[in-house]
């Protein structure tokens, strides 16, 4: 198993290269540039290239971006052009704010998702069937934001139950208070993907209940919900883990809109501002710890195939 | 008092809304330690017998609509869901026909063993394995303290038919219903079962329903026979008196189509036609359209049970005539 | 339907969390900003967002009072030559670092030094210094090429302006901002941390010796209520307005017109008026396109416009702004209508003969707008759509502001571009004075003009100089004002000592929390 | 044609809500097609005078705050959800689609070519229409083709799997048998195999384009933002939740309704197919 996780991180580099290549032409292509924008607007074309040449920023792109994949290589991933501290700090700041963001709508995700898709498919057919799987559906159908901006009225201005916005960040024990200002936008994230593990729980449990194995198992008079659960939806889990696995990756990066709503200082955030920014050095990095953690992900899904299902072996 | 008595048993399956009959009134017995065979082509409703009998109906289209199923004494219909749950897996147990997918394939083959010894009887998980492992020899599986750990990918076709076997009988059960089991196995493999079987019966006098549309299988394992043809049965007897005279024209097509090994045939013969439809029904003997001898009288009304010996019945006009 | 705070702590949601608390002292200030300021290093940086954090930390030698007048802060008085050549400046004693140095004469002249040749607007004076030096612990001498009526203006406007660092921190700075651990001033708070994205935090000085004197505007005593100021940046406007309705923020900034009377008469929540209004500002090209030289086709172009729609539109409530065509608001001591009929005529036909007169015939006129700013967007569509009715063939192109920046700088890429402006005590300090600016207005009758304005220190004279100069701009159109815009910031009910309105860069000494 | 209805008719039998769905979808196309001719107003023209009126007569939908008739800009945002969702599925479908299928079918080049898409998928979606879009500036076509490059990872993935299982079925051993050469037997034979389970995937596609269109003009990345599209009358007027509630519960109610509807159809057309490959359109 170790050494087919160091192969797979082996296979990353090449990945990581591509879009390290990638990332770096799109953003220097992009028009403006981070000298005229830490300066302002009455900054003559002069202070501009003069602050463009003291950022090392008029050297030829081929250049730059040897000079930076040299520092990456050893772990310096250079310092941000607008906020002066090491890209990795700002990321991390970031890093913290989305990682527990998609935890906690994980967390939603399987209290709401599994069960109500484990019912649906026990049900199927019935009311509840196409109550549940019809509501999830709704769910997914409507836009993350609007549902957040309808639960910010709702929670914070109104009732006054829960924080509007911001995330103040956890540096200790005594901070774990703060997670009370990851609820609405855990619960805006979770309705949409919710709804897609429901469905999906729902088909690969049908699925599975239509095998012989299935079959065997009540032969063996056993009662339905230990079928159900032992017998169905362990395998059913097989499909539903690597499912869960990409909507982690997702929620990470995707939840740029739901940052946005609720103005959390995650990755997502981080790279839209840096993109209005042109703060070249943490698009890069962002960007290429997102590819490295989609990359992870993956890794443990694979991982959690192998520990699910006993056919599938780690060459 | 027989095992097993199935008594005008119909079943009907629901498909776009309406209720098509699949089995149209069979009935048969089973002692104890007796060896029935169920022989029909596909779709002539001998597996939905075998899965009535067997109560794996449930959450499915098809229902029983009639007659009745008596096990020991009780009749199955009437039992509610906990207990007919007592009964299946201890005192009747079922293989089918795909043993590549019939066992679980992320748990270990043993732990299923195990899993159907707890169910009914209050047995330590430790003293459930050593059963499981003795299961497996008694089914001839080499190294049993190893295999009881393996998954049921890393086993071929004949060896997990065996644990399903051992599965089976792992609570000693009065009844095993065997659906096809080894259509999909070949030969070899297909006789090393059959005698594992048959072995088996020996040791602990199980009664044994064997569904197949195999006549050779049949006629080499099962002490008495129930051919069966679109729902009913068309003609039952001892093994022996069967083929000794042949009383119903579907039996005599069936046993024709086997080609024989030191006969050479320009064709092989075989029964013209098709099985009807689910939904087409047929005047008379269902049989007819297909029977060489069908007469007026098969064409207009349905031929009633004609007793040819002393457990010999077949459901033809002619049966008396239809001697070899 | 709003409750009080109490209520809020009483959190009964969230089978996760169910504890309460709030996550910040009550001594602390949390402030809504619309985003993270580039840098907070004062006088290369002119973003207004950067100067409301930072003027809690740097102060300068001169600062504003409420009517604009420049008053000493770190200065305790000056003396100016009869040729008005020779300026000295006293310093106050006694002034303390954030890091415990004393406040000399040689650190004012190293930062006026750093400010005079980096500085955003340093050169504004210092093509004008001949020498500055210490002539003593706490006195500096400034001298003077010719007399400069707006020198105690520049120095009192911090925005881009001379703040004042120790010497070891400024001497070897250049145009690169200086990094967080140079954020060095003698203000009443000092800064303490910035996590991206998250906060910038400044906490009180506590050996911070005050101006003396009644506070009036940025003047006068500063005491620092407040142990912490935290600057939030909530990019969403929706989320800094739900904020501080919810009570997670005690004020917020740049609020949309149309719901300013809604705000208005919600109790939980203070709306303050942003004393100075910003102005927009529609930059003609002067150096390539169709605009060159054509003024003609520039005043067709400015009487096609109705700006008091356009302001409806964008702005909203009437009492958010003014369709006032001087370049200086109402009631300031520059306000002056010259020229100020030609600002907004509406007048589609007129515009047409006018066009057509000045060999308009129907070439496409690039307008260049930024959608980072709401109201620059919404004006743009407004003119767009009256432009096309006058005949005009406008193409309007809507970048993010970084690319209109770039794009700006390059004479071939545009026509017309949106941008706005501060408000600013002293006219020379507008954009379009300034010949490299884009739209590069530099005609000699400009120049003639700009140079007897700055030459003259009487104020009579030079607010007369100011009437011509605005008639040339009705006249040349290098720019066309759209109205002046009256910004607005919400505060939490809670706050007092706030004052009806603010200047432009809203101040939290003097300021504290029920 | 009668085929077709048939076919239609079968899939949506018995099935309440996704034929429910399917009449909104025909009659958002009835709308989208016939816009200028039933909307009242002209969608851009602005009138100081009645912004923010509430609903009632004539502005049915009440007015946004340039003034603009929000009944008039839904029924052309009709336009643009037709046109959004079909432009995203032509992009997803043509370059996901072939991506995939040759990929899958010439495995030498296939490798490489699929994790370029592995890359590609590394990106999370909306990083990638961030970077095109302040590359290319906002447009209706940009916006488009970002969205289908988007759903063209998930797309060329999907079609990857399936043709790999569809290579290795003995019809296609058949086909080259007979002297098929490499392009008929993709056209000919493989193809017609994928067209289901692709216009599964395009139903998706098309739902989730809308929601993904409606993220990206919140953000300022996607339409212009005078263009009427429902996405963009949400992030435009959103501000205005309290002040004006109508500009954000009509728009926001048409999004749900069509992209509900296409789920439905979606799934109903997904469980009518082969159930070959209904394991791998799990989800989008």
């Amino acid at each position: 198993m170790f050494a087919y996780t160091i192969k797979r991180l082996l296979t990353l580099i090449p990945t990581l290269l591509a879009a390290s290549v990638l990332v770096f032409l799109f953003v220097h292509l992009i028009p403006g540039d981070p000298a005229s924008i830490l300066l302002g607007d009455t900054a003559t074309p002069e202070e501009v290239a003069a602050l463009t040449k003291e950022l090392g920023l008029d050297k030829p792109l081929i250049v730059q971006y040897f000079y930076w994949l040299i520092q990456v290589v050893q772990g310096d991933f250079g310092r941000s052009l607008f906020f002066g501290a090491p890209v990795l700090s700002v990321i991390a700041n970031g890093a913290q704010t989305s990682i527990l963001l998609a935890l906690m709508t994980m967390v939603w995700i399987v209290i709401f998702g599994i069960p109500i898709g484990v019912l649906s498919a026990s049900y199927q057919g019935r009311w509840v069937d196409q109550l549940t799987s019809g509501g999830a559906m709704l769910f997914a159908s409507v836009p993350t934001f609007w549902l957040g901006l309808y639960l910010i009225l709702i929670f914070a201005v109104w009732l006054g139950w829960l924080p509007s916005s911001g995330f103040p960040a956890i540096d200790g024990v005594g901070a774990l208070g703060h997670l009370r200002y990851l609820l609405l936008p855990s619960l805006t994230l979770a309705a949409p993907n919710a709804a897609l593990i429901i469905r999906l729980v729902r088909a690969s449990m049908l699925d599975v209940s239509r095998e012989d194995h299935v079959r065997t198992a009540r032969a063996k008079g056993l009662h339905p919900s230990r079928v159900a659960i032992k017998h169905i939806f362990r395998n059913a889990l097989i499909a539903v883990a690597a499912a869960f696995g990409f909507t982690f990756a997702a929620l990470v990066s995707e939840a740029v809109v739901t940052e946005t709503v609720f103005s959390l200082p995650g990755i997502g955030q981080l790279v839209v501002q840096s993109i209005l920014r042109r703060d070249y050095p943490v698009i890069q990095g962002v960007i290429l710890v997102i590819v490295v953690l989609y990359a992870v992900v993956n890794l443990l899904v694979d991982l959690a195939y192998a520990r699910l299902d006993p056919r599938v072996s780690l060459q | 008092m027989p095992l097993l008595e199935v008594d005008n048993l119909e079943i009907a399956i629901a498909m776009r809304g309406q209720l098509l009959p699949v089995v149209r009134g069979i009935s048969f017995s089973v002692d104890e330690g007796e060896t029935l065979g169920i022989v029909g082509e596909s779709g002539c409703g001998k597996s939905l017998t075998s899965l009535a009998i067997m109560g794996l109906l449930d959450g499915t289209p098809v229902r029983i609509t009639g007659g009745d199923i008596r096990f020991e004494g009780q009749d199955l219909r009437q039992l509610n869901r906990r207990e007919r749950r007592a009964i299946m897996g201890s005192r009747m147990a079922m293989i089918f026909q795909e043993p590549m997918t019939s066992l679980n394939p992320v748990y270990r083959i043993g732990d299923q063993i195990v899993e159907n010894l707890r169910q009914h009887q209050k047995i330590s998980q430790k003293a459930a394995r050593a059963r499981a492992i003795e299961l497996l020899e008694l089914v001839r599986i080499p190294e049993p303290q190893q295999r009881v750990d393996s998954y049921p990918h890393q086993m071929s076709g004949g060896q997990r038919q065996r644990v399903m076997i051992a599965m089976a009988l792992s609570c000693d059960p009065k009844l095993l219903i065997a659906d096809e089991p080894t259509t999909a196995l070949d030969v070899t493999v297909q006789k090393e079962v059959l005698d594992l079987m048959a072995d088996l019966q020996e040791r602990m006098g199980t009664a044994i329903v064997l569904i197949s549309h195999d006549l050779g299988v049949i006629a080499e394992t099962c002490d008495k026979v129930a051919v069966m043809y679109r729902g009913k049965i068309a003609e039952a007897a001892p093994t022996d008196d069967l083929f000794a005279r042949l009383a119903h024209p579907y039996t005599r097509g069936l046993l024709n189509s086997i080609p024989v090994v030191d006969r050479d045939v320009e064709w092989l013969e075989a029964i013209p036609g098709r099985v009807p439809g689910i939904d087409e029904d047929i005047e008379g003997c269902a049989f007819h359209p297909r029977c060489p001898r069908a007469q007026d009288i098969c064409r207009r009304n349905e031929p009633k049970q004609h007793r040819i010996g002393n457990e010999h019945t077949s459901h033809c006009h002619f049966a008396e005539e239809a001697a070899p | 339907m709003t409750s009080h705070n109490w209520l809020r702590s009483l959190v009964a949601v969230g089978a996760l969390v169910a504890f309460s608390g709030t996550a910040y002292a009550a001594g602390t200030l949390r402030y809504a900003t619309v985003g993270e300021p580039p840098s907070l290093d004062q006088q290369v940086i002119t973003s207004d967002l950067s100067t409301t954090i930072a003027h809690h930390i740097f102060e300068g030698l001169y600062t504003f009072n409420a009517k604009n007048e420049p008053v000493p802060l770190l200065a305790s008085g000056e003396t100016v030559s009869d040729d008005g050549k020779t300026i000295v400046i006293a310093l106050r004693e006694g002034v303390k670092f954030h890091n415990g140095e004393d406040m000399t004469a040689a650190d004012v002249v190293a930062s006026l030094k750093r400010w005079g040749e980096f500085g955003s607007r340093g050169n504004l004076l210092f093509d004008h210094v001949e020498s500055v030096e210490a002539t003593g612990d706490h006195e500096v001498t400034l001298k003077l090429t010719n007399p400069f009526g707006p020198w105690k203006n520049l120095m009192a406007f911090i925005n881009g302006g001379p703040s004042i660092y120790p010497a070891s921190v400024v001497e070897g700075a250049t145009k690169e901002p200086i990094g967080q651990d140079g954020y060095i001033g003698t203000g009443p708070y000092k800064f303490s941390a910035w996590e991206p994205n998250r906060k910038i935090e400044l906490v009180r000085f506590e050996d911070y010796t005050s101006p003396e004197g009644e506070a009036d505007g940025y003047g006068g005593e500063r005491t620092a209520e407040f142990d912490t100021l935290d600057f939030m940046p909530v990019p969403d406007v929706g989320a800094r307005i739900a904020g501080v309705r919810a009570g997670d923020y005690d004020y917020a900034e740049s609020i949309p017109g149309d719901l300013y009377e809604e705000l208005k008469n919600d109790e939980t929540v203070t709306t303050i008026l942003n004393g100075g209004p910003i102005f927009g500002l529609v930059f003609m090209n002067s150096s390539e396109g169709p605009l060159k030289e054509n003024f003609a086709l520039r005043r067709a172009i400015q009487t096609a416009l109705d700006k008091t729609t356009a302001l409806q539109v964008a702005i909203g409530p009437e009492d958010l702004w003014r369709a006032n065509g001087s370049f200086l608001p109402d009631g300031n001591v520059w306000y002056n209508d010259a020229g100020t009929e030609n600002f907004s005529k509406g007048d589609a036909e007129a515009a047409k003969t006018m066009a057509q007169e000045a060999g308009y015939s129907g070439e496409p006129i690039k307008f260049m707008v930024s959608t980072n700013y709401p109201f620059h967007y919404d004006t743009a569509i407004v003119y767009t759509k009256q432009l096309a009715n006058a005949g005009f063939n406008i193409d309007l192109q809507v970048y993010d502001w970084a690319t209109l920046i770039e794009k700006r700088a390059q004479p071939d890429q545009w026509d017309l571009f949106f941008t706005h402006h501060g408000f600013v005590p002293d006219p020379i300090l507008i954009s379009v004075m300034n010949d490299t600016y884009p739209g590069w207005w530099a005609t000699p009758e400009k120049t003639e003009l700009k140079d007897k304005f700055t030459a003259s220190s009487d104020p009579a004279e030079r607010e007369k100089i100011w009437g011509e100069i605005q008639t040339l701009i009705y006249e040349q159109v290098p720019t066309m004002k759209t109205g002046d815009i009256y910004t607005y910031n919400i505060a939490s009910s809670k706050l007092q000592g706030l004052g009806e309105a603010t200047l432009i860069w809203p101040s939290f000494w003097n300021v504290s929390k029920e | 044609m009668t085929a077709v209805v048939q076919q239609v008719q079968d899939i949506f039998a018995g099935r309440r809500l996704a034929s429910i769905g399917l009449s909104w979808l025909i009659l958002i196309l009835i709308v989208a097609i016939a816009a200028p001719l039933i909307a009242p107003f002209d969608p851009y023209e602005i009138d100081p005078i009645a912004r923010l009126s509430p609903p009632g007569w004539p502005h049915l939908f009440g007015t946004d705050h340039f003034g603009r008739d929000t009944f008039s800009r839904a029924i052309y945002g009709a336009r643009m959800t037709v046109l959004i969702g079909s432009g995203s599925v032509i992009v997803a479908l043509l370059t996901g689609g072939l991506i995939g299928m040759l990929s899958a079918y010439f495995t030498r080049a296939g490798n490489v070519l699929m994790r370029g898409v592995d890359v590609l998928m590394a990106f999370p979606a909306l990083l990638l229409a961030l970077v095109l879009i302040t590359l290319l500036e906002r447009s209706v076509v940009n916006t488009i083709i970002v969205i289908g490059i988007v759903y063209a990872t998930t797309t060329a993935r999907i079609l990857y799997g399936m043709t790999l299982k569809l290579k290795r079925e003995v019809f296609v051993d058949a086909a080259i048998c007979s002297g098929a050469g490499h392009g008929s037997i993709l056209f000919r034979h493989i193809l017609p195999n994928l067209l289901s389970p692709l216009l599964v995937q395009a139903s998706f596609i098309f739902a989730f384009a809308q929601l993904q269109a409606a993220a990206l003009d919140f953000l300022g990345l996607g339409l212009p933002a005078e263009v009427p599209s429902w996405g963009n009358m949400l992030a435009e007027e959103r501000i205005y939740i309290t002040r004006a509630p109508w500009l954000l519960l009509f728009p926001g109610a048409l999004i749900i309704l069509s992209v509900f509807s296409m789920n439905l159809v979606g799934d109903a057309m997904r469980d009518s197919i082969d159930p070959r490959f209904k394991d791998d359109i799990a989800g989008v």
